[in-house]
């Protein structure tokens, strides 16, 4: 069975959410990834979106962060406030599950701006609630498409915080949680190194060699000596994320949501 | 009190926002003021300090039409779509005018409502660790808790001159009922000086349709009760109609050009004559997908 | 997580109090845990820093049979009767043993609790102005606020060890609907290191009773659920019985006296079972006026 | 048509709300008056209990500050943390009304202790609302039965502020609001002296004379030089309030609320 870049990104992420675990989960692909956990091997994993939507069971994606849908199957809708104080900020969270627009060598991310910040190249959306969810979660994974100008040496503005300068820089920013502890992308998967949390390429998926994630990386990007590569997706994976974009599609009139 | 709260939407933004006040238009998603922002425009308020968790259409039309100066936000975009083009045209080249900003995260925008709310001066949080936005940004310094020495962001309360938001119903008095995704909704009315709320329906009494435990805004904490069905449109309401997913996607192809923008507002905003007007302009070329039939015609 | 929440109330007091912890059994007049408050007596839980915003008659009971050292509180009362005279009798003729004392006001309680569930070391609030409260209360301290220079009133974030509420009711996974009068059971459980929430009924599912907006305590943030019918009295629960007025009112010449109390307690409590022991035992003498018959037979 | 002390003080508490106006009730005579207020002269009367309802309507008068007639007819019902952050703090409320153990020539109220702190003669319940109250509504009404007792020279714990030590000394502490504008007896009306602040007898109830009211003060007691009479409860007042006490005598079992 043939697949997509972006469908072996969604499943290899989706993989990673064990049941039961408490997911605070950033717009597409994220979205994505996690309902597919959710849809296939962690029936209880618990979603969080930051519309104030507690244990959402989506039928189909959310194109926006606060989708009726998200209300609907809900354990429980509470305010905006209240989602970032009692339960992020409380310390509830798992796994925060964000995108990105760009990262760097130690994982910190931009979506800020491109360019100076008085006066930028590329004026990008903001922070929404990523600094938060990066410095509160248990931890963090990253997902978002490599290239050379998304992964970049060194980050124009930092929004939010993985490991800033490495090594202890984090556990002396005053962070909680561990950070980062995966980059899942379209052609493999990245962690940090227990001492300089440099991001350090642990796996890539099936048919991607080394030297293109090298070629997409804008740093000299180290190999882990214990490289692997993922498992191809299942048929099951497979038909579960086709069946959940087609319904979305349907639903929003031609709209993909989630990616 | 048992003062009329319910007025013409045309009437209400005429009189309670001026220019120069520091506006806040909220709903996170859900619930999104759009007749009323398009009335702002229409009156042609001038010199507005916009306040938005996440400035979207709403707020890419008034700084496109050159009703803003100054922009309070933390996530500005197109959401599910991407860009928001006018936003990003007055920030990265002044068109049509200077655009000064002031950039937070979600979760202290929401503090800093609460606060508002709260008659609280500052918000505390822990936030912005590692982040390069408190360099660029005054507003978010840094204290210690007096008991663990522990260090806390903070933030100014947002207190705007005018809240904006929509909901699914109010009564004749005015009490207004909001339900599924709340989001900063009750806190940006009570953090406002004055408030307008546009809803979907007038109804008899709003005890009978909340529960003890709804969100309820009292009518006597409002300035205005609005009667605007569908006007949270290409937001939803949810119970009435969903959101207009097409529309956003259509709006990156209308506002990505200055001159298309400024032709398509000038069309369908500048020359209707109120929110219903708007929706029988763009329902005519087929760009309402998700209204109840009998608001397009 | 799909984990048993479910168990009975004396495993669920066994498992999770220990001599020496604090303790928050909350209820803001209304789903006042006073099953869970006879079992912690029942089990001779000793040494416990207790702390509640109303201080009456579960704390009375507790205070009298010698299990606490502390209390933290705002307000100790028979509410609508007077005094509750266990804790007076504690705290002024240190009877059965000293009682220390941290008093707060009840906006500060409350303010505690949020900062407690919210991750935050302190709360501050406009609160103490002109109280001789601050001087008997090194918890109570003052800040500036850094953006205006205003002076202040702050304290520490409550984090019980334990929390303990009742609530109306829990579905097989322990998902829990609070309804009526909220008070501070959200924040309280979500301030605690550990939970226990007894409930009037257990349902199959929370969702066919919750509407979108009502308050839910999802099951994964608790450590126990137990159902206890009955188990607010004399308190309330809306929906299932009203507040008895009547035992508040008896209770006032239970307490007044040391023997007399410690015949009481040692009669309804410590010589019976469970909370449906207890029922049965103090319905024989026409003390309960509000629980269905079948709680009482 | 006779009246007891307790529904004179009632009645003309009851009187001084306006419709329209926002209360903050104490439980016991304040609720008692406000609610008289309410079906009587103020039909729109908005009253907010510290248990989190907010425009409570009650049939009956609450035994507690938080029965649950007073969440039935509620406008809405908010978490106790909200009404006093949102609420009261919030700058919401018209008039804050409290009863209390004692007061002091300068208003200010004590229901903590008599005698020191730390080895009291008598525990009161403590400060609840009142400190908080006293300090953020516009204005502070204060109803309780006039004796030496209760108002004493000096207080030996100050839970709640009134004028402090008088002359501007509240408007020194940052408290918010005019602080205690009435101080409604069974034997008459109180009021601060505009400058030193001191509670002056601005009114009597019929049938009481001056010294009588001094006698059941701890201070030589000022009087103003306008000192009114109060007019007697009419026929309609009584009955309503003779009405409401009944109607909560049978819902309660015999047990009456609001006194």
């Amino acid at each position: 069975m043939s697949y997509t870049p972006t469908e072996l990104m969604t499943i290899n992420a989706a993989r990673k959410l064990s049941d039961g675990q408490v997911c605070f989960v950033g717009i597409g692909l994220p979205s994505a990834a996690a309902n597919l956990a959710r849809l296939t091997h962690a029936p209880e994993v618990v979603l969080i979106y930051e519309s104030g939507t507690i244990g959402a069971r989506p039928d189909v994606l959310p194109l926006s962060i606060g989708d009726g849908e998200l209300a609907e199957f809900a354990d429980t809708v509470v305010s905006v406030p209240e989602i970032f104080r009692y339960w992020l900020q409380g310390g509830r969270v798992d796994v925060g599950f964000l995108g990105a627009a760009q990262i760097d060598r130690f994982a910190n991310i931009n979506t800020t701006v491109i360019g100076p910040y008085a006066s930028p190249r590329t004026r990008l959306p903001g922070a929404g609630g990523a600094p938060e969810i990066a410095s509160s979660a248990r931890e963090v994974w990253i997902t978002l498409r490599q290239t050379k100008r998304s992964f970049v040496d060194r980050l124009d503005f930092i929004t939010s915080a993985g490991f800033l300068d490495g090594g202890d820089a984090r556990e002396r920013s005053g962070a909680r949680g561990a950070g980062p502890t995966a980059v899942i992308t379209d052609l493999g998967v990245l962690a940090p190194d227990p001492v300089t949390k440099e991001l350090v390429l642990t796996a890539v998926h099936p048919g991607i060699d080394v030297e293109q994630v090298r070629a997409a990386t804008g740093w000299d990007l180290k190999v882990s000596s214990d490289l692997v590569v993922t498992s191809p997706p299942t048929e099951a994976e497979l038909a579960c994320l086709r069946d959940l974009h087609a319904r979305t599609l349907r639903a929003h009139g031609g709209e993909a949501g989630g990616d | 009190m048992a003062t009329q709260k319910l007025s013409t939407l045309q009437e209400a933004v005429q009189t309670l926002i001026h220019d120069g006040d520091s506006v806040a238009l909220e709903g996170f998603t859900h619930l999104i003021p759009s007749a009323a922002g398009h009335e702002i425009i229409r009156q042609k308020k001038r010199d507005l300090t916009l306040i938005r968790m996440t400035p979207d259409l709403i707020y890419d039309m008034i700084i496109g039409m050159g009703g803003a100066s100054r922009l309070v936000f933390s996530w500005g975009g197109n959401p599910g779509v991407g860009s928001i083009h006018r936003f990003r045209d007055a920030i990265e080249r002044c068109w049509p005018q200077p655009l000064a900003i002031e950039e937070h995260s979600h979760a202290d925008m929401a503090a800093r409502y609460q606060a508002g709310a709260s008659g609280l001066p500052f918000a505390v949080m822990r936030g912005y660790v590692g982040s390069d936005l408190p360099r660029h940004n005054p507003n978010i310094r840094f204290i210690e808790c007096p008991f663990t020495g522990e260090r806390l962001a903070c933030t100014p309360a947002i207190n705007p001159d005018v809240a904006v938001i929509h909901a699914q119903k109010a009564d004749r008095k005015g009490n207004v009922l909001i339900s599924g995704i709340v989001g900063v909704q009750k806190e940006v009315v009570l953090a406002a000086r004055r408030s307008i709320v546009t809803v979907e329906e007038i109804v008899d009494d709003i005890q009978d349709h909340a529960q003890m435990n709804s969100v309820v805004l009292p009518g006597w904490v409002l300035s205005a009760v609005c009667h605007v069905p569908g006007g949270a449109h290409p937001s939803y309401a949810h119970g009435y109609y969903k959101r207009d997913n097409a529309f956003y996607k259509a709006w990156d192809a209308i506002a990505r050009d200055r001159d298309t923008f400024l032709a398509w507002m000038d069309k369908h905003v500048m020359g209707t004559a109120d929110f219903a007007g708007f929706c029988r302009s763009v329902a005519a070329e087929g760009l309402i997908g998700t209204l109840p039939e009998e608001l397009c015609r």
